[in-house]
């Protein structure tokens, strides 16, 4: 596969979770789609480790690896980022009965 | 070291009397003042003697005391120059000088003590400032001078700073001056510019150096100055207001003295002058132009004070046009016969607003001579004098003056013949409506009439002697040969005019022919005044056009109120109010209202909604990478 | 067209519609499962690309926990299609949509003449995404960031603690 | 070295410490003990060069004298942060030993960040740095302020982290070498390929994000808003500075030899941040939120270091973090005492108490950039590194005009101490919540002195950078 | 004097400074004056010190630089030339006339005010004295902050707004000067310790290109001109003068102001020659029309102080114009005139600060007839009135006539039109004398009194000062020819 194929679909999905955040109003769904950001980033760098193991890999059988153990950290990352958003959501929830990120706009200006 | 040096002295005593009278001013009784006031300059007029008998002979002297300003580039030493000219009006400043000086222990005797050594203060520092003018070495000192006599003149104009009225003829004397001085200073300037200094002796040494536009363009605007200073179209408004002073003051500055500045300038630059045949023309036909406006507008006025003073404004006119038709020794001379008679006029008219308690309207006097016999005759031969009836002194100087116009150009001399007439006709008419007919003041003013105590009269006389016979040193060759002993004494003055200008030798005949027409004029003129102002009756006939408009001094004042004054005023508020306030301020705050505005508004970004940030990071990242990707 | 190049695209349009899907259901519960489906479509990428550790953690941390989370939060909070905030400001909608559209569109026209798009994705072979080398790696050269983000683990755990720990609320 | 693995130990330590510990004022000690230990154990590294601990982190930390002497600033301002707001920490809320743990945490991350040398460890760093902060914003779970706080950070957080990733992503990608240290990145001095483009401009965006700069600083002044007060002074200061560390050491060495290429985005967002920050603080009545505004224009400043590039930029960089750490420490400070946080609550301050006021001022007048004060230095070193970049001279002047912007709002709450009268009314609240220590007294006192001192003498923490 | 280490300039930085901090302590309102007016009085001392010990010109002379940041290339130098010591001599001198006239007046919180107008003394001197830019900056600014706190604590009702105009003008100007040092900076030559330098000689040295000198030169010259102020940049002055304690207004313009001079004869003028000579008719340009427009704009003020504030801005535009012109005359007669317009500005503000402490009011349309009550008072106001528009025998005469003469060379047309000032001087002076001390008394001056026997000494020494430079101008003008000549040369 060339690599402009992943890239094009990472881009995709990638910007389609932006106008997911950009258009939706619950922040439980925002933040999904920001999970779907990551997703495309994740994708992307696999298809570059596997890109650049198709040239390096002879000589540095090892090296393209470290994209992918990129991708296991920005798993465990977004593991953390989970936990502590949806406390952060649910404790929001919990005050005003409200996932909607527009209820609360106390702060402006 | 040449005696000369301890000339210092001659404006020192004055200095020292300006101060034990203004620091002492509480503590000095008014006789210790008026002794200590006069006795200076008494002092002074005695040295002024001495020095005047070691130029007799023509020497010259330049004192050097110290250096006044001392860069590379310019050298202005505190120097006095002692000459012919110099101490000619050396003795005219204080000899006439100290007979005012005596003559106002009496006449200022009414006021409190306090500000009567005030007064004193102030005329010894005229007299101080007057010095330095005319023996300064340079133009810088005389410059001090020259602006002192103003400032004093402002001071002395508004001694009775409780009135309102005299305080704004002193504003209007010393800003006009200052006009004039911003010429002189221009011409300083540029002779600096031009010649490195700003001494006598190198600038005439030099003056063959500069072009014909430097030596036009300096000689314009010292003449714009003598213009202030002597009262001179278009600056001249301010003498006869001037005369809300004291009288003294008035015979003083404003007769004798000061407004001979302008003339004593121009003498003393007369080879620049001279070598400026156009600036020559300006000045004799300003001078001429000012001595008719002048004498028109002395026909119609009532006030004592006020036909002296434009009758003072009239006779400069005619030295500047003796200046500028190059007869510098008849200029001189008739400074000299004009401060004598015109400080009997001004004195003899104090004596009498003495006598009448304050009353200045010639109108509500008449008769007086059967009151005060000494004050009449001396003023009557004042107003002989002015009127240029031989042989009394401003017959020659005036003769001479009207000669040497007449051999410049005819025109000239047949309009200063007509002024000549105007003033024999107003002299008389002032005179003959003080002193003759009957007495049309009030009953209560009839009875404090009383002739004037002898510190005013004998002032009154020695002044009218010299007023008869001062015109003598002058006594043109026609009548005696070798007679113009003053014209061989101010030759070294003169000389390198002379130089260079060609001389008109005019016959005798025609000579006697011009004295004849302007006596003979005059007399006429003098005799109708006589006759028609000796019955004058208080009326209520309205004035015909023309004397209404002399009435109004043909509206000069208005004019200037009009064109200058208030043009200034309003554009001052303009800027005030217009162009500081909204304009250049409002420019700055608008600034700063711009910035509070711009925060008013871009806090509005801030709306408190994630979507709306979130869109606009967007928005900001595809900006981002549209100038990344697409700007180039 | 290979078997790999019709996985491709059959994951491809998976993933895209599902990401699609993801932002324009209505109910939340649905936008979970469309999500879990994408991330199904993007390990099913990743097994192609032979990636097969990252394949695995994706399904079992991505669509297995994490999204139960998700899954549990919507469940817990009784969130529906009926409870779900409308986009009251439809420019705010379209411009959403304009937005990211550009940004494909700029990123794409930035990217298209990349010298890379000859540049090969290795398919199917390649053993660096097995589990054994990738394990070796992790415990060896990245010893140090995976030591390290036990902090952030710990952070999290405490945070969530923090957070969740029942206190009353007195609004403002 | 030594900071990242002693702050991550002491963070367990105050965590399990939580429960053991009785008294509530307990765990501030332990934590001021800890950060002790910490900034003298790097102290000691910035001195001998040589960590406690000898790990193998295969090149993806990098120490040197900036970074070091950068954490040695960071561990001493969150002493004096410690010291001088322990107390206001306890009022948080009850899980006081917790939030040293989390304070402790969010250390680590700001040494990581500064000594990162690959993007995995960036990106660990920043996440280890922002993911504890996220909690605290919200750890005033009473207040809406502080939830919405929450709420807003996280999910803008997340979204940068998206862009982050991409961007790493890309890079890697475009890069042949198929590696994540910056070593290996540093590109030659030709024209960027597209991809690495691509890479770079989100990396920008990202810690452009971090950094509050405009256009991606919209969380900022809510999230300082409306976080507790104290944590908002130390989210303000020190994780703000390290974010800036983060930026240069990035953009340094990595694309420090493409500069030309992406400089334009830089001035773009040089000029944004400065305008919108300045611009935007003059309206603001809480003081509090003029803060969060002023913090978006300071980062206007700093990002000059960053359009700069050369040794005056990380001189002053770390200059100016030290500066503008203390002096917003300091006026935090003494804002969080405050019963109004409102401008006119600063009325008549200096009548009351003088000190204060007159510490106040040093603090203000250090934001605004007066000579004598640290702040001075700092701004200085910043025009100076951009003129010698010679580039876009008019973004210095412009910079120097919004400078004289900022002084308006400064000089407000000066304005307000020392020449405005206080509420006479009878009932009125006092201008301060609760009696002021002496201790307290005397450490603000010390702050400003430090801050004239630096600003006399820069040369006492720059020098620091060539040891 | 105290060997190498401690020179006359460092000492005339560091008396009023410590003596300013100890007077923050000093809470007693008699004692904190007299100790002001002693540490001024030895300030003053050391000044004339200065004059008397520092023979030659050259900068290097009394020069010890202390290393401070030394890899900047920046150190603690400084020293006194010609211009240093006249205006160090006429600081030195105006503090302790200030704090005599204004002895009488009680300010709330005496030691703040004392101690804070000691620190702006320190500030001024080391504007005057530093020969190193960073310095020079430093000093520049710290001078303006007690000036600041003292506008605002002790000012008049619109204090606030005013002060901070003034403050936020100056400052926004004071940075592009920076940019400019620091542009400059760049360009010098290495010395032993760093690849640039700070250093007085190395900026007068730096080789710089017309081109960079054009934009520098504006960069520098509107922070002099906003300090100055010249117009346009002058509307921060009216409203600071009438709002700031008049003590301080006698610091802001009889001192400060001169700092914009100072900073153009120090800074400017020898840097960039090429574009002074380039931009000389635009800045003389922009003077003249700030002498007319501001002589013009006094005539109409009502407030005394505003006045006296505009009569300032015209003159100070003439010694700018003049100090451009680069003409001998013209730039000598500058200097002696920063000292004599020193000496008059404060003559003045002290005659309307006795008037308003006794009557509370300074409007002039209010005021009348006090020459009846107060003669004293009349006349120095009238000398000090006269001085400050150039009377023959004052100090200013010297200095204006040399400025026109100087002005003159450098173009006729420039100086007829800066010469109307000369009428308009004389026109809202003598308004102000009439309208204010002449007339009769009305119900608001009838209280008026003489003033007492302190404030009598002090107006005669300032009368003294007045006619002593106006008749012996040549050993102030002595002082600073080396410097002129300097200057010229840089100028060639």
């Amino acid at each position: 596969m060339p690599i402009n194929y992943y890239i094009f679909l990472s881009l995709a999905v990638f910007c389609i979770g932006i106008i997911g955040v950009l258009t939706r109003r619950n922040s439980i769904i925002i933040f999904m789609c920001v999970e779907l950001m990551l997703n495309a980033a994740n994708l992307l760098l696999v298809a570059f480790s596997k890109m650049h193991h198709l040239v390096l890999g002879t000589n540095f059988p090892t090296l393209a690896s470290e994209a992918q153990v990129f991708v296991f950290f920005i798993m465990v990352v977004a593991a953390a980022e989970v936990s502590v958003g949806l406390a952060i959501i649910v404790m929001l929830y919990r005050n005003t009965h409200s996932v909607d990120v527009n209820f609360l706009n106390r702060l402006k200006n | 070291m040449n005696n000369l040096q301890i000339v210092w002295l001659i404006p020192f005593l004055p200095l020292i009397g300006f101060l034990i009278n203004g620091l002492g001013r509480k503590s000095l009784s008014k006789t210790l003042s008026g002794i200590i006031g006069s006795g200076v300059i008494l002092g002074s007029f005695i040295l002024s003697v001495w020095v005047f008998l070691q130029v007799k002979n023509g020497n010259t002297y330049v004192a050097h005391y110290y250096d006044f300003i001392n860069l590379p580039s310019l050298k202005i030493g505190f120097d006095f120059q002692i000459d012919q000219l110099s101490s000619l009006f050396l003795l005219i400043i204080t000899g006439v000088g100290f007979l005012i000086h005596v003559y106002s222990t009496s006449y200022m005797h009414e006021e409190e003590s306090k500000d009567f050594a005030k007064y004193f203060s102030y005329l010894n520092l005229f007299i101080f400032s007057m010095l330095l003018l005319v023996m300064g070495g340079n133009y810088i000192i005389m410059f001090i001078g020259w602006e002192g006599v103003g400032l004093c003149s402002y001071l002395l104009i508004g001694f009775w700073f409780k009135n309102n009225d005299y305080n704004n003829a002193a504003k209007k004397a010393f800003i006009m001056n200052r006009i004039g001085d911003l010429g002189f200073l221009l011409a300083v300037f540029w002779l600096i510019a031009k010649v490195g200094t700003a001494d006598y002796h190198v600038v005439f040494e030099n003056v063959h150096k500069l072009s014909v536009t430097d030596i036009t363009g300096i000689t314009m605007l010292l003449f714009v100055g003598a213009t202030g200073k002597s009262a001179q179209i278009p600056l001249y408004t301010w003498l006869p207001d001037a005369m809300a002073g004291p009288t003294p003051v008035s015979a003083l500055i404003h007769a004798a003295t000061m407004v001979t500045a302008g003339i004593y300038m121009i003498a003393r630059s007369n080879l620049l002058f001279t070598m400026a045949p156009a600036t020559q023309t300006v000045v004799a036909i300003v001078g001429l132009a000012t001595a008719i406006l002048a004498a028109t507008i002395a026909l119609k006025q009532n006030d004592i004070k006020k036909v002296l003073a434009y009758s003072t404004v009239s006779q400069l006119g005619y030295m500047f046009l003796g200046l500028g038709v190059g007869a510098y020794t008849g200029a001189v001379f008739h400074v000299m016969t004009h401060a004598f008679f015109k400080a009997l006029l001004f004195l003899g008219a104090g004596s009498v607003i003495h006598a009448m308690s304050g009353e200045q309207d010639i109108r509500n006097m008449g008769g007086l001579k059967k009151y005060m016999s000494v004050t009449h005759v001396t003023f009557l031969l004042g107003c002989l004098a002015i009127a240029g009836m031989p042989p009394f002194s401003g017959f020659f100087s005036k003769d001479e003056i009207l000669a040497a116009a007449f051999a410049n150009n005819p025109v000239l001399w047949g309009v200063g013949v007509l002024g000549a007439l105007m003033t024999a006709f107003y002299m008389f008419r002032l005179y003959a409506m003080t002193f003759l007919g009957k007495f049309r003041g009030t009953h209560d003013q009839e009875h404090h009439l009383h002739e004037s105590p002898a510190a005013i009269t004998i002032p009154l006389i020695i002044l009218a002697i010299l007023a008869v016979v001062g015109g003598w040193v002058g006594i043109p060759e026609v009548f005696i040969h070798g007679g113009h002993r003053l014209e061989a004494f101010l030759d070294p003055i003169f000389a390198g005019s002379k130089a260079i200008t060609t001389q008109h030798e005019m016959s005798h005949t025609t000579e006697y022919a011009l004295m004849a027409v302007s006596v003979g004029g005059a007399l006429v003129a003098l005799l109708y005044a006589w006759n028609k102002f000796s019955k004058y009756e208080k009326s209520t006939t309205e004035d015909s056009s023309i004397g209404k408009i002399l009435a109004n001094k043909w509206y000069v004042d208005e004019l200037y109120e009009t064109i200058i004054v208030k043009p200034m005023q309003s554009l001052a508020g303009f800027l005030n109010n217009t162009v500081e306030r909204k304009g250049i301020d409002g420019f700055v705050n608008g600034i700063g209202k711009a910035v509070n505005y711009g925060s008013r508004q871009i806090r509005f970004l801030q709306s408190g909604q994630v979507g709306t940030y979130i869109l606009l990071m967007v928005v900001g990242i595809l900006i981002m990478f549209i100038i990344q990707f697409l700007s180039k | 067209m290979g078997i790999a190049a019709i996985l491709f695209w059959f994951l491809s349009a998976l993933t895209i519609g599902g990401a699609i899907m993801v932002v324009a259901s209505k109910n939340p519960v649905y936008s979970i499962l469309y999500l879990i489906i994408t991330f199904f479509a993007i390990s099913g990428h990743y097994v192609l690309m032979n990636a097969q550790f990252l394949a695995i953690v994706n399904i079992i941390v991505y669509a297995g926990a994490i999204m139960v989370l998700f899954l549990f939060v919507v469940m817990l909070m009784n969130l529906n299609a009926e409870s779900e905030p409308p986009q009251k400001k439809r420019y705010l909608f379209f411009a959403g949509v304009v937005a990211g559209c550009s940004l494909m569109l700029v990123l794409v026209a930035a990217l298209k003449s990349s010298s890379s798009q000859i540049q090969l994705v290795q398919m199917g072979s390649g053993d660096v995404g097995l589990i054994s080398n990738l394990g070796k790696v992790l415990f060896t050269d990245y010893v140090f960031p995976f030591e390290i983000s036990s902090v952030l683990f710990l952070s999290a755990m405490i945070g969530a603690v923090v957070i969740s720990k029942k206190e009353v609320v007195h609004p403002e | 070295m030594n900071a990242i693995i002693l702050t991550a130990i002491w963070g367990i330590v105050m965590m399990f410490g939580g429960v053991f510990f009785k008294s509530k004022s307990t765990p501030k000690y332990w934590a001021i003990a800890g950060l002790v230990l910490v900034f003298l154990s790097n102290g000691y590294e910035l001195l001998n060069g040589v960590p406690f601990f000898e790990i193998d982190v295969k090149n993806m930390l990098h120490f040197n004298s900036f970074n070091l002497t950068f954490i040695a600033v960071a561990l001493f301002c969150t002493l004096l942060f410690f010291l001088l707001n322990g107390r206001d920490i306890e009022k948080v809320g009850e899980n006081v030993s917790e939030y040293f743990a989390l304070l402790f945490f969010v250390l680590c991350g700001v040494a990581i960040a500064a000594s990162f040398n690959s993007l995995l460890t960036l990106f660990l760093g920043i996440e280890i740095l922002s993911i504890p902060l996220y909690i605290l914003t919200g750890s005033d779970k009473r207040n809406l302020k502080s939830n919405e706080a929450a709420l807003k950070y996280f999910l803008m957080g997340s979204f940068s982290t998206g862009i982050m990733l991409m961007g790493i992503a890309f890079i890697y990608g475009g890069n042949s070498n198929g590696s994540f240290l910056i070593d290996n990145i540093n590109l030659g001095e030709g024209v960027m390929p597209p991809m690495i483009a691509v890479g770079l401009v989100f990396l920008l965006i990202a810690m452009s994000f971090k950094v509050s700069a405009a256009p991606f600083h919209f969380w900022t002044p809510d999230v300082y808003d409306g976080a507790p007060t104290v944590f908002t002074s130390f989210m303000a200061t020190i994780v703000k500075a390290a974010g800036f560390i983060a930026f240069i050491r990035l953009f340094d060495n990595a694309f420090g030899k493409t500069q030309a290429q992406w400089q334009t985005l830089i001035v773009v967002i040089t000029a944004a941040t400065l305008l919108i920050g300045n611009l935007t603080a003059v309206f603001q009545q809480s003081v509090k939120r003029m803060l969060a505004y002023s913090s978006i224009a300071q980062a206007g400043f700093m990002l000059l270091a960053i359009f700069a590039l050369n040794d005056y930029a990380k001189e002053g960089l770390i200059l100016y973090t030290a500066a503008y750490s203390l002096a917003t420490i300091g006026i935090f400070a003494i804002l969080i005492k405050m019963s109004d946080y409102t401008i006119d609550g600063f009325n008549g301050l200096a009548k009351q108490y003088p000190a204060i006021a007159v510490c106040a001022t040093v603090f203000l007048l250090s934001l605004t950039g007066i000579p004598l004060t640290a702040g001075f230095q700092s701004k200085f070193y910043m025009l100076l590194a951009a003129i010698k970049n010679g580039q876009q001279n008019w973004l210095v002047i412009f910079a120097v005009l919004m400078a004289a912007v900022s002084a308006y709002y400064y000089f407000k709450i000066i304005q307000a101490m020392f020449f405005k009268e206080d509420n006479q009314q009878a009932g009125a609240p006092a201008i301060m919540v609760e009696k002021l220590t002496p201790a307290f007294t005397y450490l603000l006192y010390f702050t400003a002195l430090l801050i004239v001192v630096l600003g006399l003498f820069p040369n006492l923490l720059t020098t620091w950078l060539y040891y | 004097m105290f060997g190498n280490y401690i020179t006359i300039p460092h000492l005339l930085i560091f008396v009023p400074l410590i003596a300013g901090l100890i007077a923050f302590l000093i809470k007693d309102e008699s004692k904190v004056k007299a100790w002001s007016l002693f540490a001024a009085i030895v300030t003053l001392g050391v000044s004339v010190a200065g004059i008397y010990f520092s023979k030659n010109n050259d900068l290097s002379g009394l020069t010890f630089g202390y290393e401070w940041l030394k890899y900047l290339g920046a150190s603690f130098a400084v020293s006194l030339d010609g211009v240093g010591r006249i205006l160090t001599l006429l600081t030195g001198l105006s503090f302790p006339i200030i704090f005599i006239a204004t002895n009488n007046s009680s300010y709330k919180n005496p030691h703040l005010f004392y101690g804070l107008m000691l620190l702006s003394l320190a500030g001024l001197m080391g504007v005057f004295v530093a020969t190193d830019c960073l310095l020079f900056y430093f000093f520049w600014e710290l001078a303006l902050i007690p000036v600041y706190f003292l506008c605002s604590r002790w000012g008049g009702e619109k204090r606030i707004q005013a002060t901070f105009k003034f403050f936020i003008y100056t400052f926004a100007g004071s940075l592009l000067m920076l940019i400019g040092i620091i542009y400059t900076y760049l360009q010098t030559g290495p010395t032993a310790f760093a690849p640039h330098s700070f250093a007085l000689s190395a900026f007068q040295n730096v080789l710089l290109q017309p081109a960079q000198q054009q934009w520098l030169f504006w960069l520098f010259f509107v922070a002099f001109a906003i300090k100055m102020p010249i117009f346009p940049f002058h509307t921060w002055q009216p409203d600071t003068y009438e709002q700031s304690p008049t003590a301080v207004t006698m610091v802001l313009s009889g001192i400060m102001v001169k700092m914009g001079l100072f900073g153009v004869i120090r800074w400017l003028l020898p840097i960039f020659p090429a574009a002074v000579l380039q931009y000389d008719n635009i800045v003389i340009g922009l003077c003249v029309i700030g002498i007319i427009y501001a002589s013009l704009i006094a005539i109409r003020q009502d407030d005394l102080k505003r006045l006296v504030a505009y009569s300032s801005i015209a003159h100070i535009g003439l010694m700018c114009a003049s100090l451009f012109s680069a003409k001998q005359l013209a730039i000598e007669g500058v200097m002696i005139q920063m000292f004599n317009h020193g000496i008059n500005i404060i003559g003045l503000w002290i005659v309307i600060e006795l008037i308003e402490r006794q009557l509370g009011i300074r409007k002039i349309s209010q005021l009348g007839g006090i020459a009846n009550k107060a003669p004293i008072l009349t006349i120095s106001l009238v000398v000090i009135a006269l001085a400050n528009i150039a009377l023959p025998l004052t100090n200013s005469f010297i200095g204006e006539f040399l400025m026109f003469a100087g002005l003159y060379q450098f173009n006729v047309w420039y100086t007829v039109v800066a010469g109307i000032s000369i009428i308009l001087a004389a026109i809202y002076t003598l308004n102000m004398v009439q309208k204010v001390f002449y007339g009769e008394v009305n119900t608001l001056t009838v209280a008026t009194q003489e003033i007492a026997f302190s404030e009598k000494a002090i107006l005669a020494v300032i009368i003294v000062a007045i006619f002593l430079v106006g008749l012996f101008p040549q050993p102030l003008l002595q002082l600073t020819n080396e410097s002129v000549a300097f200057l010229l040369t840089k100028l060639k």
